[in-house]
């Protein structure tokens, strides 16, 4: 019951993961990748997680409150703009990949090349 | 490869991947117990060192600042990257082009929408030390504003407001700043990116020192570069339905 | 570990199967922006405020126009026979 | 020490500028800023290399100096020779990128140079960081700049997925680096290398969480390396890659992950899993040898010249793995001295595809049979570089070579010799064998071993500097040569890798601000063993080229027998991205399960 939200993450990851092979569009398999990052966002969150701590804005608490951990919140925001960003690239690629080929499946794209 | 032998090298691979990601995260500390110590260092020195609220946007912008800077900095790649990508395709400048709602009702609340997105995205940026939000959320909605014109106004006006002309120069800005406000400090006799403004009052909209800034020019890259890449995809998709695609 | 957190987590988990069990595109954005905001609620309930709203703004602005774009584009090259 | 932070973020700075102002300014204007930013930078790195003679350069971002003993708070890097050594060998390949790529004429080629600093800027950062989550951010920069970089202008219509499988597979390379840190977080709640590393050492636990989190960062990082299950999309990035960004691709880039799991490694977990060095070293190698071979086959199967020279790129990663694999100081400073070598000459190789192209708007090797006749200087620097690559005596990656090789000769690893000598005999062969053909116009213009398809390839285009283009090829295959005949660069390479491997010292300069210990005084000797191998893979290089060219000549049954057995490696690099990410993922789980187990038993 303690790891549960690790488990979550993991879960996530994998279920990404089967989504990216078996795809047969690329954009689905973009949005995919973006599920496996997700679950980087979760690892992180519950790793800083304290039971009964509140979150590290000291508006309207007092500094001495128990507070969940601020850094990996930080380093969250990071990862999803890195997400947001990797993601509108991998659409442009798959678009120039459409666009060039007239096809978005990645099977028939590899059949092209021979 | 058949799908057949790539289901089988994917199933025996993931069982693997599953069992060592579960040997790894059952030997963390449980849930809920997190044992520190860098984040309740910084959640005890963040208000009596920096006089700022909000510890995560302390640590974004102040202690781990420099991290962000790479961040702006991958947005900006990942925007230029849109924009070379996109535009590489079409065949001729599209800002000829006139294409959106015609009823003038629409069009005033469509405005009136666009504002008060922008006045929000001011808010969501300026209290950042305070409450929760800052520079990238901030940004996000202001470029959200821009796309509210496109929607209810013609592409035209989008086009003046938003089009690469005015969105990528602002995110180059932003970005730049960034740097450039890190260089400052360097060049002040600072360390690079030092917050070397007065912190003001906790608690103040001009509390957070020259992170503060820093703040409004993650804002500027944030919007600018969400700006860039939906005015690529919309102006590809303009293109497609007047046929100005393709060599 | 508290019961909204317990809710929220199952939600996210069946959230992201259906995104990937969704084939066609235009649905898969469309539970795609629905796994977002769960995600969200999960960070509330982690106590993250900050990662919420940016999981908010994302999930409600930049991937939603991004995607429909991306979608649009390749759709209306198939049918206006541009290639 | 103020110069840190200028080397990388005065070409950021530049970059965000050219991106600011650059459509209103001619093009030249771009290219001029680019070129001096990156000069500016490789004084810098001049400087620090210089400077990190005998000590570590710490640089604390943000004013966030913590006082010695005390908790980092703050973003900090080390600056070691290796680091400044590698950050200094990146400006020079982007210096001479920008060049090569001189007055383009395309309507947004300022939006390429400025995307091509961030490239550089981010690897730089990268090598000099001492903060894991630093390590990330500058890694993912990395990344999405060579992603774009691949895909623009791309040099061949199909195959273009080659950069969607690209910033795939790398994307997922970086989750899984990302994955590992956050289970380094949970466990030490730090972020900083060298106190990650002092905390797992002190808490003595070697769990499962260490060795996922271990074999996590690895792999992730492995990926980026190129190396066997996680290769495949180098050789497609390569294809479609312009090729000065090739040339940063295969120079510096796959070695950015070599570099990366050897300082992870030596920072984080050599305290704790110290006493697991041997199965480590094992694993590692196997990874290093089955890719080192794989490469050089491959490399023998290639018409298309930018796909040959990426096999070979994969061959000479895997020799590099090899070489960090033994886990000594010295095997890396040999790692070190022939990626030096290895970077200039693969450099001037890519380039002088790039001038084929150029010329005659196709790198297919049996298309181009003896069209490189018109092109001497371009044929001097294929022959120089592919003689670099050969590790002929005291030349190219000679002194990497003997080093290497020395080190595992005395650890008992009398075969990786053997391996080394088969990766470079293969893949110098193709290189020699494809320019027999092109240049010489040797041989038949028929080959039943390589693959039928020619790609796609654009027309040729008017360039007036082709000269230009030719002279830089020319003068990187002189410096692949020069620098293995400069012996001196050796011992520098082994002294700057004792300290790179010394994880006690390391932290203490970072978190205690003590000195740093001198390394112990080196003097490197040429071993007889070693000019004997080199002896063997330059006169073996030569001769399988030179026969291969009469590969149709062979009798039936041996080259029927060749083409099935390379059947089904052709087969398996099928370009399917799902393919790519299931090899990956099988990879992850046989590496990470092997060091796992390696590490605390079977589970």
């Amino acid at each position: 019951m303690t790891i549960l939200p690790y488990l979550l993450a993991v879960w996530i990851f994998l279920v990404g993961l089967v989504g990216i092979v078996t795809s047969r569009n690329l954009i689905h398999l973009t949005v995919c990748v973006s599920i496996c990052q997700s679950a980087t966002y979760i690892l992180l969150l519950a790793i800083g997680y304290k039971s009964h701590g509140t979150a590290p804005v000291f508006a309207d608490i007092p500094t001495s409150r128990k507070v969940v951990d601020p850094v990996v919140q930080s380093l969250t925001l990071t990862d999803i703009v890195v997400a947001v960003a990797v993601s509108a690239l991998l659409l442009a690629l798959a678009l120039k990949v459409f666009e060039a080929e007239g096809s978005l499946d990645p099977a028939e794209i590899a059949e092209l090349k021979g | 490869m058949t799908t057949r032998v790539r289901l089988a090298v994917f199933s025996s691979g993931l069982v693997l991947v599953a069992a060592l990601l579960v040997d790894g995260v059952s030997n963390l500390p449980p849930f809920g117990r997190y044992a520190g110590p860098y984040g309740d260092i910084v959640a005890r020195l963040v208000e009596p060192q920096r006089h700022m609220a909000n510890a995560v946007t302390a640590v974004v912008f102040d202690y781990r600042g420099f991290d962000t800077m790479g961040e702006e900095l991958i947005l900006f790649a990942a925007a230029s990257a849109v924009a070379l990508l996109l535009r590489e395709m079409r065949d001729h400048d599209t800002s000829d082009l006139v294409e959106g709602i015609r009823s003038d009702a629409l069009r005033g609340v469509g405005a009136l929408a666009a504002i008060v997105t922008f006045v929000l995205a001011l808010q969501v940026v300026a209290h950042g030390f305070i409450t929760p939000g800052g520079g990238f959320q901030g940004g996000v909605v202001l470029s959200a504003a821009f796309a509210l014109v496109f929607l209810t106004n013609e592409y035209r006006a989008y086009n003046r407001l938003a089009s690469s002309s005015f969105a990528e120069p602002v995110e180059a800005l932003g970005a730049g700043g960034y740097v450039f406000l890190g260089l400052l400090a360097l060049a002040l006799g600072f360390g690079f990116l030092e917050n070397f403004l007065p912190f003001g009052v906790t608690g103040r909209l001009r509390s957070g020192g020259s992170a503060a800034i820093v703040n409004w020019s993650s804002a500027l890259a944030v919007s600018g570069g969400f700006a860039l890449i939906f005015s690529e995809y919309l102006q590809e998709n303009v293109a497609v339905r007047h046929g100005r695609v393709g060599k | 570990m508290e019961p909204l957190q317990i809710v929220a987590m199952l939600y996210v988990a069946l959230g992201a199967l259906c995104v990937v069990l969704a084939r066609d595109v235009v649905r898969q954005a469309l539970v795609f922006s629905l796994y977002g905001f769960s995600l969200v609620v999960l960070f509330v309930v982690f106590q993250a405020p900050d990662v919420a709203l940016s999981a908010l703004v994302v999930s409600g602005i930049a991937y939603p126009l991004v995607l429909v774009g991306a979608i649009a584009r390749c759709h209306g090259q198939r049918k206006g026979g541009g290639k | 020490m103020t110069i840190v932070p200028i080397v990388v973020a005065a070409p950021l700075l530049t970059a965000a500028l050219i991106a600011l102002a650059g459509k209103w300014l001619p093009h030249v204007v771009a290219d001029a800023a680019g070129l001096a930013v990156t000069g500016l930078s490789l004084a810098l790195a001049s400087v620090l290399l210089a400077r990190t003679s005998a000590r570590l350069i710490t640089y604390w971002f943000g004013g966030w100096r913590p006082r010695a003993g005390s908790f980092p708070v703050g973003i900090g890097w080390a600056v070691d020779r290796l680091g400044a050594g590698f950050a200094l060998l990146v400006t020079c390949l982007l210096f001479a990128a920008l060049a090569y790529s001189w007055r383009t004429m395309t309507e947004e080629h300022y939006l390429f140079v400025a995307l091509l600093i961030v490239f550089g800027a981010a690897m730089a950062g990268f090598v000099l960081s001492g903060d894991i989550f630093n390590m990330f951010v500058f890694f993912e920069l990395m990344s999405v700049a060579a992603f774009v970089l691949t895909a623009y202008q791309a040099e061949e219509a199909s195959p273009l997925q080659g950069a969607f499988n690209f910033a795939v597979s790398n994307t997922l390379g970086a989750f899984l680096v990302l994955t590992g840190i956050a289970l380094l977080y949970g466990r030490t709640g730090r972020l900083n290398l060298a106190a990650i590393g002092q905390t797992l050492t002190n808490q003595g636990r070697h769990d499962g969480l260490v060795a996922a989190a271990f074999a996590l960062i690895t792999c992730g990082f492995l990926v980026k390396a190129a190396l066997v299950p996680f290769h495949f999309w180098l050789a497609d990035a390569h294809a479609t890659a312009p090729a000065p960004v090739c040339v940063l691709f295969s120079g510096v880039m796959v070695e950015v992950g070599i570099f990366a799991v050897a300082r992870i490694y030596w920072t984080v977990f050599d305290g704790v899993l110290g006493e697991f060095q041997s199965p480590i070293r094992d694993v590692l190698l196997g990874v290093g040898v089955v890719t080192a071979v794989l490469g050089a086959v491959m490399a023998g199967a290639q018409r298309h010249l930018k796909r040959l020279l990426a096999y070979s790129t994969i061959a000479h990663a895997g020799c590099f793995m090899i070489g960090v694999a033994l886990l000594t100081p010295d095997a890396l400073g040999g790692v070190a001295a022939y990626i030096v070598a290895h970077a200039f000459a693969k450099g001037a190789l890519f380039l002088c595809g790039g001038v084929l192209l150029t010329r005659f708007g196709e790198v297919d090797e049996l298309l181009l049979h003896g069209s490189g006749r018109a092109l001497p200087v371009s044929a001097i620097a294929w022959f120089a570089g592919a003689l670099a690559l050969a590790s002929p005596p005291f030349l190219g990656t000679f002194t990497g070579h003997a080093l290497i090789d020395d080190t595992a000769s005395t650890m008992g690893y009398w075969w990786v010799p053997v391996v080394l000598a088969f990766a470079t005999i293969g893949s110098t062969a193709a290189i020699v064998r494809a320019g027999l053909r092109v240049y010489a116009g040797a041989g038949d213009p028929d080959d039943p071993l390589l693959a039928d398809e020619p790609g796609e390839a654009p027309p040729p285009q008017e360039r007036a500097s082709l000269g230009l283009m030719q002279a830089i090829a020319l003068v990187l295959a002189l410096a692949g040569l020069g620098v293995g005949a400069w012996t001196g660069l050796a011992t520098r390479a082994v002294e700057a890798a004792y300290t790179f491997t010394d994880r006690i010292s390391y932290a203490a300069v970072v978190l205690d601000h003590r000195a740093l210990p001198p390394p112990p005084p080196e003097t490197w000797h040429t071993t007889a063993a070693s000019v004997a191998w080199a002896v063997v893979t330059l006169v073996g290089s030569a001769a399988v080229g030179a026969a291969s060219v009469y590969r149709n000549r062979f009798p039936e049954p041996l080259t029927r027998a060749l083409g099935a057995a390379l059947a089904p490696l052709h087969a398996v690099h099928s370009g399917n991205i799902g393919d790519y990410v299931a090899w990956l993922v099988l990879g992850t789980g046989i590496v990470g399960g092997l060091l796992a187990v390696s590490v605390h038993g079977v589970l």
